[in-house]
């Protein structure tokens, strides 16, 4: 093969990987929004939590990240029913500058206080489970794990979200609001439920992040992780989880499948307009598409 | 009308930290908070130990035959710019302060720079390293930092003098003003040195996967990588280079390897990683080495350093922030010594004549522009779990192992 | 006289739902036309048609001479179409008194804010609302929410005025009230008026002269008033489903 | 006349932040900050609280702007001299015009969280777009003190910084509460009233609401690109992409506008003013731990006091004043 395919090859298989854990990290945001409609723009702060979660349960007691997923998923639904019961539940239908406010605020002060609790260090760990050779690429096992724990956690939702009683209530109420108050669902019981599974999903994904940055776990890591799940929950069509999930994938194999095509264009930095290119996806895509590449809205 | 009342009587009767008097005030806008928290952090317990040592060691600046002690004046600037301006004029007028500590950062040290200008007030950039503050003409703009044109090139001449036959470098490095002026400052060395550059690319702040660049990178068969920028990001780049098999002779990647947990996250990887620096805990710099050159040496020793600063952190190990932090403030003191007078232009004046050594390395500013030239870049590199020193060699605590794959313990 | 409205053969669907196929009609300066028909039948989407709030699939529609098919809403207002809504939609945080000065501002007759202001009072004390023009929009009872929103499109001077609903829930005595009105405003400032109805029939057979029914998206029939309520086919939607 | 006295509080409190910066030792900078706060406040409401739209990606006008001047400062000085300040407030002018009409024609056709995310993708990516290609001194920026220097000479150039660009931005500051005035008091700020409640509803009573959106966008963001030709280049002498990019910006103009209150003509200077105060105050008193303190805060208001300060005292306030604050 020429080199050209080649490395695109490797991009691609690396992009989708990594766009499983993006679309992973991204299904809380678009779950919130979907039953909500708020946007959680503290959203990367609590990938932050998730990791630090992974850190600790790693580095003190040395259980594999992987294991510290369902601990990260209940500290999520913890902070999501504390955020929830004490702000979120008086500014449901307030217009957006409250919410988006509000959501905003509880972020900085999550890093605040793990700033204060953990200090500014950058901390990181590594967990060693070797690689696996394939033709022409050398992928690290625990991406791999971090891969099908993703698919996995997003299995699990869709099957609780089809067959679930709450589930199904959750999904009434993206659908119809009004419809579903009269029809004997607890709509304030069902936000509260939603939002706090958002954050634990948010939460959870954080932990798996912890695979693929090797020291990137510090009070202020999440504002980049909130940009990016904006384009890809955008992709998915905002209120739709699965849209998000899969919109995750595509974000990752578009963002490195066109790090090679810039790459041939010189006196460019491929890395950065990649970026950009995301950007401009976004816009385009919110101007003729705003129910995202997968079409439908809702569940 | 009576909440403006209100606002204007709380800012005017502000609790004034500083007390004027006998002390001399040194201080500055400092990140304690936001982006630059880490660094700020390291920084700001430097010159707390700095002040400890002076006042309670050295026993006040020595001006004619009195002892003045110092006073370290703060604000946190939220690693803002809007903040350091404003916090610079109080520090200037509200505090007093002439001899100011610029906040960290090279945009941060830009912003609080036309105040200092204005109001004559010395300006000590501990953490902008940027050449480019040394272009714009300031006339109270001092360096302790090293310019951050050189932080590459002592890599470039330890290459040389143990392997003349390398030739293919790599430059991959964060898309910031830092690591550009870094790369930039090496690109012009390694031509005059015959080096080839065979891959040049950037990737972005907070970049979180570098795999198709390293990729494209290890297509060209580089000799040496000269890379980095931040943490977070030289951390990545040292992994992903283990995973994706990136085989190079020597890899110099700028501040992440300098931290403890470099080491404590890659494990047996991490060896063979050089970084430079601008000081590391066992540089030897001391009363006896440092004879003849200027003044010589001035200030605590490195041991007393380290241990306060534990101290005083409550257990954190002291990064070259911190050291140079102290060396700032130590310039300021023997400058003022020097000129007899805390008057800002004559301290000025005396800054151009200065030339001596705190355990942080020489400190020499070139007259014409106020930017740091005597103060020499280390390298250190990881062997065998360990952060040695490896260059230059008259400091060195182990002799460099090159190529990469023949480090001790990797 | 004068047709001022002209509806030529619009269609509208939603999905795979028809809701409007090919209807026509006609509205003639001065006059009151009511449209009739059964939940569903399309009056209101017909009524978004006329308003600009969507477009047609087909057909076209003719306001004063002028092709207003594909003009937005805003457009149709200058040029003379005044509007209700079904469900009342006040500027609930905002005056009643504003409420009403912003229909006379941005309306056909476009005046300034104290002309507005101006046009506002003279509708609030026709309407009975004088009292609470400084009240929020949103402590309005739904009548009085509803006569605000017929004197808010009146102080924009429209020359067709559509009513969506507006007699629903008015107790009889109100409603008598509220008839002799539209008709005295009508006659003043020779509007046209089209009021559609779903129910009170009787609001229908004081008020217009005229009536269109609409059935399942089509016209059923149309005529003077009496004529329609004897009609077979009428009495068959409303009466039972024979 | 009397349609002007509502003008006369915002004369005042920027005329009392100016004075006591000029004659209180050392007050000039921490006023100037409080304007800064105020200004950014009062043009990012012209758009924030007069439609109601919240353009996440607000801080890209303020960046433009400061690549306007920067440009202008940088390449000129030689043929210009001192022209490049004037010149340079007109780049920044025209270059923040031509983003937000770019902008504008195309995202303000999403409403709600679609267009707040839309304005963050345009901000990012103008930023990446920047980096990327390199444009302008790419993420080296540009640093403008030598070009001042030689345009106006050491004295000169320290006072257009440290006194100068702060008082181009009292003027800021002015210009923008004059033209919000003017708006609420005309039939525009009416439609904006009535498009900020229902925004179908104001189409049907005639309001073309699409001109008023774009109009105010365009109004806010050249504004706003002055701002960040004044505030950022001229001050602080130096435009790097990752500073002025920066979202936090965004996210305080925010805060600003709804702790006053939004859609009124005192409320983001008010808002302003008790947000830099507050933060200033904090940052001397606990330094390190204000934003700590600062987050619940704002939790507490938004919760508390949704309508802000000036909403408030409107509401508490007999009708006969309601028109006097605004």
């Amino acid at each position: 093969m020429p080199p050209f395919l080649i490395a695109l090859y490797g991009n691609l298989l690396n992009g989708a990987i990594l766009g499983a854990v993006y679309g992973m990290m991204t299904m809380g945001l678009s779950l919130i929004f979907g039953v909500l409609r708020i946007v959680n723009v503290g959203h990367g702060a609590f990938i932050m939590v998730g990791a630090y979660t992974a850190f600790f349960l790693f580095t003190l007691y040395g259980i594999p990240p992987l294991l510290a997923v369902p601990f990260s998923f209940i500290i999520g639904m913890g902070l999501g029913a504390l955020f929830f019961y004490t702000v979120i539940k008086r500014l449901i239908d307030s217009p957006e500058l409250t919410t988006l406010l509000a959501t905003f605020s509880f972020g900085v002060l999550l890093e605040e206080v793990a700033k204060l609790l953990w200090g500014p260090d950058y901390r990181g760990f590594n967990w060693e489970v070797g690689s696996l050779h394939l033709p022409f690429v050398t992928i690290p096992l625990e991406k791999l794990y971090a891969f099908l724990a993703s698919v996995s956690m997003a299995l699990i939702l869709y099957i609780w979200f089809k067959k679930g009683r709450s589930g199904m209530a959750i999904r009434a109420i993206m659908e119809d609001r009004e419809g579903a108050s009269c029809c004997g669902i607890n709509v304030d019981g069902m936000y509260g439920l939603s939002f706090s599974i958002g954050i634990a999903l948010t939460v959870a994904s954080g932990s798996l992040l912890t695979l693929f940055i090797p020291v990137g776990i510090h009070p202020y890591m999440g504002g980049i992780y909130t940009l990016k799940a904006f384009v890809i929950a955008v992709l998915g069509g905002l209120s739709s989880p699965w849209g998000a999930f899969f919109g995750g994938f595509i974000f990752g194999l578009v963002e490195n499948g066109a790090y090679s095509l810039f790459g041939l264009v010189p006196g460019l930095e491929p890395f950065s307009m990649t970026y950009f290119a995301a950007f401009l996806i976004l816009l385009i895509l919110l101007l003729i598409r705003p129910e995202g590449l997968l079409g439908a809205n809702g569940g | 009308m009576k909440i403006r009342v209100l606002l204007l009587s709380i800012l005017l009767i502000l609790p004034s930290i500083a007390t004027a008097g006998e002390a001399i005030l040194i201080g500055g806008p400092i990140s304690l908070s936001g982006k630059y928290a880490k660094e700020g952090e390291q920084g700001f317990i430097g010159f707390k130990v700095a002040e400890k040592w002076v006042n309670e060691v050295y026993g006040g600046v020595r001006i004619g035959n009195r002892r003045v002690p110092i006073r370290y004046v703060y604000y946190d600037d939220e690693s803002k710019k809007e903040n350091v301006t404003s916090l610079v004029e109080r520090l200037i007028k509200v505090d007093g302060v002439r001899f100011l500590l610029a906040p960290y950062s090279s945009g941060l040290t830009l912003a609080g720079a036309p105040v200092a200008e204005k109001y004559g007030a010395l300006y000590m950039s501990h953490g902008g390293a940027s050449d480019r503050i040394f272009e714009q003409g300031f006339r109270y703009v001092v360096q302790t930092i090293g310019p951050a044109s050189s932080y590459q090139r002592s890599v470039v001449d330890m290459v040389k003098a143990i392997d003349p036959s390398a030739r293919r470098v790599a430059l991959l490095f964060e898309d910031s003003e830092f690591s550009r002026t870094v790369m930039m400052g090496v690109k012009g060395y390694l031509k005059e040195k015959g080096m080839k550059i065979v891959f040049e690319r950037a990737y972005p702040r907070n970049v979180k996967d570098l795999t198709p660049v390293l990729t494209e990178m290890k297509a060209r068969r580089p000799e040496i990588l000269l890379g980095g920028g931040h943490f977070a990001d030289g951390q990545l780049l040292a992994k992903q280079m283990g995973d994706l098999g990136v085989d190079v002779k020597a890899a110099s990647i700028l501040v992440a390897p300098t931290l403890p947990a470099f080491a404590k996250t890659l494990g047996k990887e991490a060896n063979g990683f050089i970084a430079p620096a601008h000081w590391e805990k066992g540089v030897r710099f001391n009363r006896e080495n440092s004879k003849g050159i200027g003044l010589g040496y001035f200030g605590p020793s490195q041991e007393w350093f380290i241990r306060e600063f534990k101290k005083e952190s409550g257990g954190l190990e002291p990064e070259y922030h911190a050291a140079n932090a102290m060396a700032s403030i130590l310039a300021y003191v023997k400058a003022i010594e020097l000129a007899g007078t805390t008057d800002v232009d004559r301290v000025r004046d005396a800054m151009d004549r200065l030339h001596f050594v705190p355990f942080y390395g020489e400190w020499k500013i070139d007259p014409e522009t106020g930017k740091q030239v005597g103060h020499k870049m280390i390298l250190i590199q990881w062997q065998k779990g360990r952060k040695e020193i490896v260059w230059p060699e008259e400091a060195q605590t182990a002799r460099p192992c090159y190529p990469m794959a023949s480090c001790p313990g990797r | 006289m004068r047709v001022i409205l002209d509806v030529k053969g619009v269609s509208k669907g939603f999905g795979g739902v028809q809701a409007l196929r090919d209807v026509d009609l006609e509205v003639r300066a001065g006059e009151i036309l009511g449209i009739v028909g059964p939940n569903g039948s399309g009056k209101t989407t017909l009524f978004n048609l006329i308003s600009g709030v969507y477009r047609p699939d087909t057909g076209r529609i003719i306001f004063d001479g002028v092709d207003v098919t594909s003009l937005p809403p805003f457009r149709r207002t200058v040029l003379g179409i005044g509007r209700t809504f079904q469900i009342p939609r006040p500027f609930k945080r905002v005056t009643v008194m504003e409420n009403v000065a912003i229909g006379a501002m941005f309306g056909s007759s476009s005046v300034g804010v104290e002309e507005g202001f101006r046009v506002a009072e003279g509708y609030l004390k026709v309407f009975g609302l004088w009292d609470k023009r400084d009240r929020d929009a949103e402590s309005l009872t739904p009548v009085e929410r509803r006569l605000m929103e017929v004197a808010r499109a009146l102080a924009g001077r429209p020359k067709l005025l559509l009513l969506d609903e507006v007699m629903a829930g008015m107790p009889p005595g109100e409603l008598d009230g509220f008839l002799s009105i539209l008709r005295e405003v009508k006659v003043r400032e020779g509007i046209a008026v089209v009021a559609m109805v779903e129910h009170i029939m009787r609001a229908v057979k004081d008020l217009a002269e005229r009536v269109v029914v609409l059935h399942q998206g089509r016209k059923l029939v149309e005529g003077p008033t009496r004529e329609v309520f004897m009609d077979k086919r009428v009495l068959e939607v409303y009466l039972g489903r024979t | 006349m009397r349609q002007y006295i509502p003008f006369l509080p915002v004369v005042a409190i920027y005329g009392t932040l100016f004075l006591t910066g000029l004659l209180l030792e050392g007050m000039w900078q921490p006023m100037a900050l409080l304007a800064f706060y105020g200004a950014l406040g009062q043009v990012f409401n012209i758009f924030l609280g007069l439609t109601g739209y919240v353009d996440f990606g607000y801080v890209a006008f303020l960046a433009i702007g400061s690549y306007g001047m920067a440009i202008a400062a940088s390449s000129l000085y030689e043929d210009l001299g001192w022209w490049i300040v004037p010149t340079g407030f007109v780049l920044a002018f025209i270059m923040a015009s031509f983003l937000s009409i770019a902008v504008g024609a195309i995202a303000l056709r999403l409403k709600g969280a679609y267009f707040a995310i839309a304005t963050i993708g345009v901000s990012e990516g103008l930023r990446y777009l920047i980096e990327g290609t390199g444009l302008w001194g790419g993420s080296m920026g540009i640093i403008v003190s030598r070009p001042l220097r030689e345009a106006f000479g050491r004295e000169g150039a320290n006072s257009l910084s440290t006194f100068w660009a702060d008082s181009i931005l009292y003027g800021i500051a002015l210009v923008a509460a004059f033209i919000t005035l003017m708006i609420l008091k005309s039939r525009a700020g009416y439609a904006f009233l009535a498009m900020r409640e229902d925004e179908e509803a104001a189409r049907v009573m005639g309001i073309d609401t699409t001109r008023y959106k774009l109009l105010a966008f365009f109004i806010s963001a050249s504004l706003g690109g002055l701002i960040g030709a004044s505030a950022w280049t001229l001050k602080m002498n130096y435009v790097f992409p990752s500073d002025v990019f920066d979202i936090v910006y965004t996210i305080e103009a925010i805060i600003i506008v709804l702790l006053g209150g939004s859609g009124t003509l005192l409320g983001p200077l008010v808002g302003g003013l008790v947000y830099g105060a507050l933060k200033y105050w904090l940052a001397v008193t606990f330094p390190g731990l204000q934003l700590l303190l600062f987050a619940p805060l704002i939790l507490v208001i938004i919760v508390a006091f949704p309508q802000g300060i000036i909403g408030i005292l409107r509401e508490r306030m007999g009708s006969a004043f309601r028109g006097v604050i605004l």
